[in-house]
């Protein structure tokens, strides 16, 4: 595949990057801890709003990274969806006739919205949330499309787009409203904080399913593409 | 001790899996060899007590990223139409 | 006052990429003129705040640093921001006359384009070191969604080597966040300096600082991992070509220049900064040189980035073990620099794309005759080239002459020959396009004629550059202590 | 060596890994798996790093849990451009500029 020499100079390289970034890693980890970042969020985990510090960290304390990171997930999905077949996101090959798997998708569908249901309601103050919630609904959609049950929705029209940024659209509104209110960006009034977490995970872990949905099932098999510039 | 042993063990299986799903000449395996290295991930983020990522790990990482890479795989195994297909790469 | 422009700052690019993924591609686009609009005052009134009140910490969602995210508001943030509204709205202005509104996937261009922008405003305030990255992930994935989008092979093939490589460079900028954070328990850039000042383990730091500009430096495609830039910015529709240029490059760059200046000269060495330093020169000649070998007009604007970028480089030599007038100085010749070659290369871009779209062809032989169709949009193109090769009284001119001031103030002679060097070649390539146009050719001449409003956006960048030069004190005025606390 | 400092540790072999397979293999999936690889070992070394003193710390915490969502974003896109452009080419790497017998000969000799 490559010359020997090349192979060889790239063993090296990883080799010294490994061995440096090991001495790296093993030097600051013989450091004093520096960091009292745990303790002032320990004192500041009651203003939050939610028990579990995880979810604290990511809603509240750096609800600007999240929000940015939907916004991420949404170009992924916008690039995945622009790409698709126009008309329908269904692929025939898909279609299964096994009737025990679809007997046992009746239970398992269930079953899992279930728990995604479980993972989003456990976020507040257990390990669990929107994003882990939303992957388990994504996983759901995923079982439901690879034995050919239809997925209407995920046909890249207008729906499929609201979908998409519902989760996003009411993390800027909340964003908003505070700063109209007077406050900073993104700051929550105190009295409201609980619900509005709440509500914010419940429909970012729609969207984030159907985000991660819609990639899978983005199949790019629309032809037609733009000419290059020049070439007419 | 027993831990630490369990540790050391769950490193190096880290490792040999990370190294598998690279060197491995069947792209399919590669992939099979990566979701199950993104499960080891999800078991080491218990061990790091990081319960939080190690569902993430397990359902994003391993699960989707997993089933994104089988269907893309299986794509270019079906090819694109009668088209010869540049599925395995060389050497 | 603050508040209401901040959160008018933040919400309107996240709104209007939201909003306009629910329409067309015509209204997404008249949507877009009104958060244009926005974007300018809130931008002039943010500037107008720090000119005679001075900058600010904005405490996002109300918790300070370290434990929440806060963004820096100073007089070099304001001027960035003030030039990305100029910049982005011609570009954006351009492509919404420039790209076929029929087109099903053109639908997404606004969103992207918007998202884009949010992401360059978070990285010019960005005081958190991993709000940043997050940052530079946003403005990557839009901007190789934008490079893609509808894209034939080709264009697929540059953004897959566009996206690789920036993904790359984010993760190991993220892994020296990862050691910054062991080292010292916070991801604020303030904090990272304070300590760094007094820590007696500082120099630990060096693997850390490395990591993060090796990563910046791929994703700033300094020579020699140049390699994706060439075709990501030569494929990609004009306007976007003109964003990635002129904007999107500088982002990473002015994360490792804000890195460097605030913890790294306390803690790299001599060797770093001249090896950053020659890097650039390296790529200043051997881009330009580059520039004046291809045969496509694009790919000749597209290498001229590479070596425009050289010079941004040449930071680090000039910043280091000097003394601090010579360091100043040499900050404000690269933040001219990053704003003449910003509003320089867009505009020639966008002079580009109307070439293109007026002779049907992306060679440079076959500009011959264009000189007579398309008189205003070859003008531009030279006052843009003006610009890059430093002549006066344009930007470029100025950025260069302060650049040399700094060289020869700090000894570092051997800076001015590539300078000089640097100047000659891009001369040289962009005569060499109007050599080309000026040929004249008998069997061609049904030009198509575009837009006028295409070939003005073009015009308005162009001037904008000559303007910089113009106005280079006032400039460096208003960003007062470039890089430095304005509290 | 505490448990984190071993995984921190395991992350920098794992960086050296990923970085050699995005380098040196072809096959954009490959690639894209390498770069999935790198990521987990960053997502190691910052918790593993900061985890190292003072037990469990949510704020890296956190911040692994946004990075693995960003990097299923950006593998997901890779993937989209890579099915495109399988489409489009039949072609599954990049270098694609060499003609087919080349490659060929160019993967005897390799």
């Amino acid at each position: 595949m490559r010359s020997p020499a090349a192979r060889i100079g790239m063993l090296l390289l990883a080799l010294m990057l490994t061995a440096l970034l090991g001495r790296s890693v093993w030097q600051l980890s013989m450091l004093e801890p520096a960091s009292d970042l745990p303790r002032q969020l320990q004192d500041k985990l009651a203003a939050s709003g939610v028990e579990h510090p995880v979810t604290a960290v990511l809603l509240n304390f750096r609800s600007y990274d999240t929000l940015l990171e939907i916004a991420v997930l949404v170009i992924a999905a916008m690039a995945g969806i622009s790409m698709a077949r126009t008309r329908s996101l269904e692929d025939p090959e898909l279609r299964t006739s096994d009737t025990l798997l679809r007997a046992l998708l009746r239970w398992l569908v269930p079953l899992m919205l279930l728990l995604a249901g479980y993972l989003l309601w456990a976020g507040a103050d257990r390990p669990g949330g929107a994003f882990q919630a939303g992957a388990m609904l994504a996983a759901t959609g995923v079982l439901m499309r690879l034995t050919g049950l239809p997925l209407d929705f995920l046909r890249p029209g207008i729906l499929l787009r609201i979908g998409l940024v519902l989760g996003f659209a009411l993390f800027l509104l909340v964003g908003l409203a505070s700063a109209i209110a007077g406050d900073v960006f993104l700051a929550y009034p105190r009295e409201f904080v609980k619900g509005l977490i709440l509500s914010i995970e419940t429909l970012l872990t729609l969207s984030i399913g159907m985000i991660l949905l819609a990639l899978f099932v983005a199949a790019p098999v629309n032809d037609a593409s733009e000419p290059e510039e020049g070439e007419k | 001790m027993v831990e630490i042993l369990l540790d050391l063990l769950l490193a190096l299986a880290l490792i040999l899996t990370a190294a598998a799903a690279l060197l491995s000449q069947d792209l399919f395996r590669a992939i099979v060899v990566f979701i199950a290295f993104g499960l080891l991930m999800a078991v080491c983020w218990v061990r790091l007590q990081a319960p939080d990522i190690a569902l993430a790990e397990a359902a994003i990482g391993a699960g989707l990223t997993g089933v994104l890479l089988l269907d893309a795989v299986s794509h270019f195994r079906r090819g694109r139409g009668t088209d010869s297909v540049v599925e395995e790469e060389r050497g | 006052m603050s508040n209401w422009l901040m959160a008018g700052l933040l919400f309107t690019p996240l709104a209007l990429a939201t909003v306009s993924l629910l329409l067309g591609f015509r209204q997404g686009r008249a949507l877009s003129w009104l958060g244009m609009l926005l974007q300018l005052l809130v931008s002039v009134g943010l500037w107008w705040l720090v000119r005679h009140e001075g900058g600010f910490y904005y405490t996002l969602a109300g918790w300070d640093a370290p434990l929440g995210i806060e963004l820096r508001v100073d007089g070099l943030v304001v001027t960035f921001l003030l030039l990305t509204t100029l910049v982005a709205s011609g570009c954006g202005i351009h492509a919404g006359f420039y790209l076929e509104p029929d087109r099903p996937w053109q639908r997404y261009f606004w969103p992207l384009y918007w998202f884009l922008w949010a992401g360059l405003n978070t990285v010019w305030m960005g005081g958190d070191l991993f709000n940043l990255y997050v940052g530079l992930e946003l403005i990557t994935l839009s901007a190789v969604g934008l490079v893609a989008l509808g894209g034939q092979a080709e264009a697929l093939r540059a953004a897959l080597r566009y996206l690789l490589a920036a993904l790359l460079g984010s993760l190991a900028y993220l892994l020296g966040v990862a050691l910054v954070y062991g080292q010292f328990g916070t991801l604020s850039l303030a904090d990272v300096a304070g300590q760094v000042r007094v820590s007696e383990h500082a120099l630990l730091m060096r693997p850390a600082l490395v990591l993060m500009l090796v990563g910046l430096a791929l994703k700033t495609a300094l020579f020699p991992l140049h390699g994706w830039l060439p075709p990501a910015h030569g494929i990609a529709k004009s306007p976007v070509s003109a964003l990635l240029s002129a904007l999107v490059v500088k982002a990473s760059f002015y994360i490792a220049a804000r890195v460097w200046l605030e913890a790294g000269v306390a803690v790299a060495s001599q060797w770093m900064a001249q090896l950053l330093g020659v890097l650039g020169a390296v790529a200043i000649i051997w881009g330009s040189w580059l520039a004046l070998c291809q045969p496509r007009l694009k790919q000749v604007v597209a290498y001229s980035s590479v070596a425009q970028i050289g010079y941004l480089f040449l930071l680090f030599p000039l910043t280091f073990g000097v003394e601090a007038s010579v360091s100043l100085h040499a900050q404000q010749g690269i933040t001219l620099q990053v704003i003449s070659h910003a509003l320089a290369k867009a505009a020639m871009f966008l002079a580009a794309g109307n070439l293109i779209l007026a002779v049907g062809s992306n060679r440079v032989e076959a500009l011959a005759g264009v000189s007579h169709f398309l008189p205003f949009s070859l003008f531009s193109f030279g006052l843009a080239g003006v610009s890059l090769m430093g002549l006066p009284p344009s930007g470029g001119f100025a950025a260069k002459w302060m650049l040399l001031q700094a060289s020869m103030a700090s000894g570092q002679w051997w800076w001015i020959m590539v300078l000089a060097g640097g100047g000659l070649l891009s001369a040289a390539y962009v005569f060499r396009i109007y050599k080309a146009s000026f040929l004249e050719r008998d069997e061609q001449d049904h030009f198509y004629h575009p837009d006028r409003r295409l070939e003005v956006a073009a015009m308005l960048l162009a001037l904008a550059s000559l303007g910089v030069g113009v106005s280079g004190s006032q400039v460096l005025s208003v960003m007062a202590m470039p890089f430095e606390e304005v509290q | 060596m505490s448990t984190p400092l071993l995984y921190a540790l395991t992350g920098a072999v794992l960086w050296g890994i990923g970085l050699m397979g995005l380098i040196g293999l072809r096959h954009l999936l490959r690639k894209l798996l390498a770069l999935n690889l790198i990521g987990s070992a960053t997502f190691l070394i910052l918790v593993g790093l900061a985890q190292h003193h003072n037990g469990p710390d949510p704020v890296p915490q956190a911040l692994v849990l946004t990075g693995i969502v960003v990097s299923i974003a950006a593998t997901a896109l890779g993937v989209v451009l890579i099915r495109r452009y399988f489409h489009l080419t039949g072609r599954t790497e990049l270098e694609s500029e060499v003609p087919e017998a080349g490659r060929d000969e160019e993967g005897h000799s390799g």
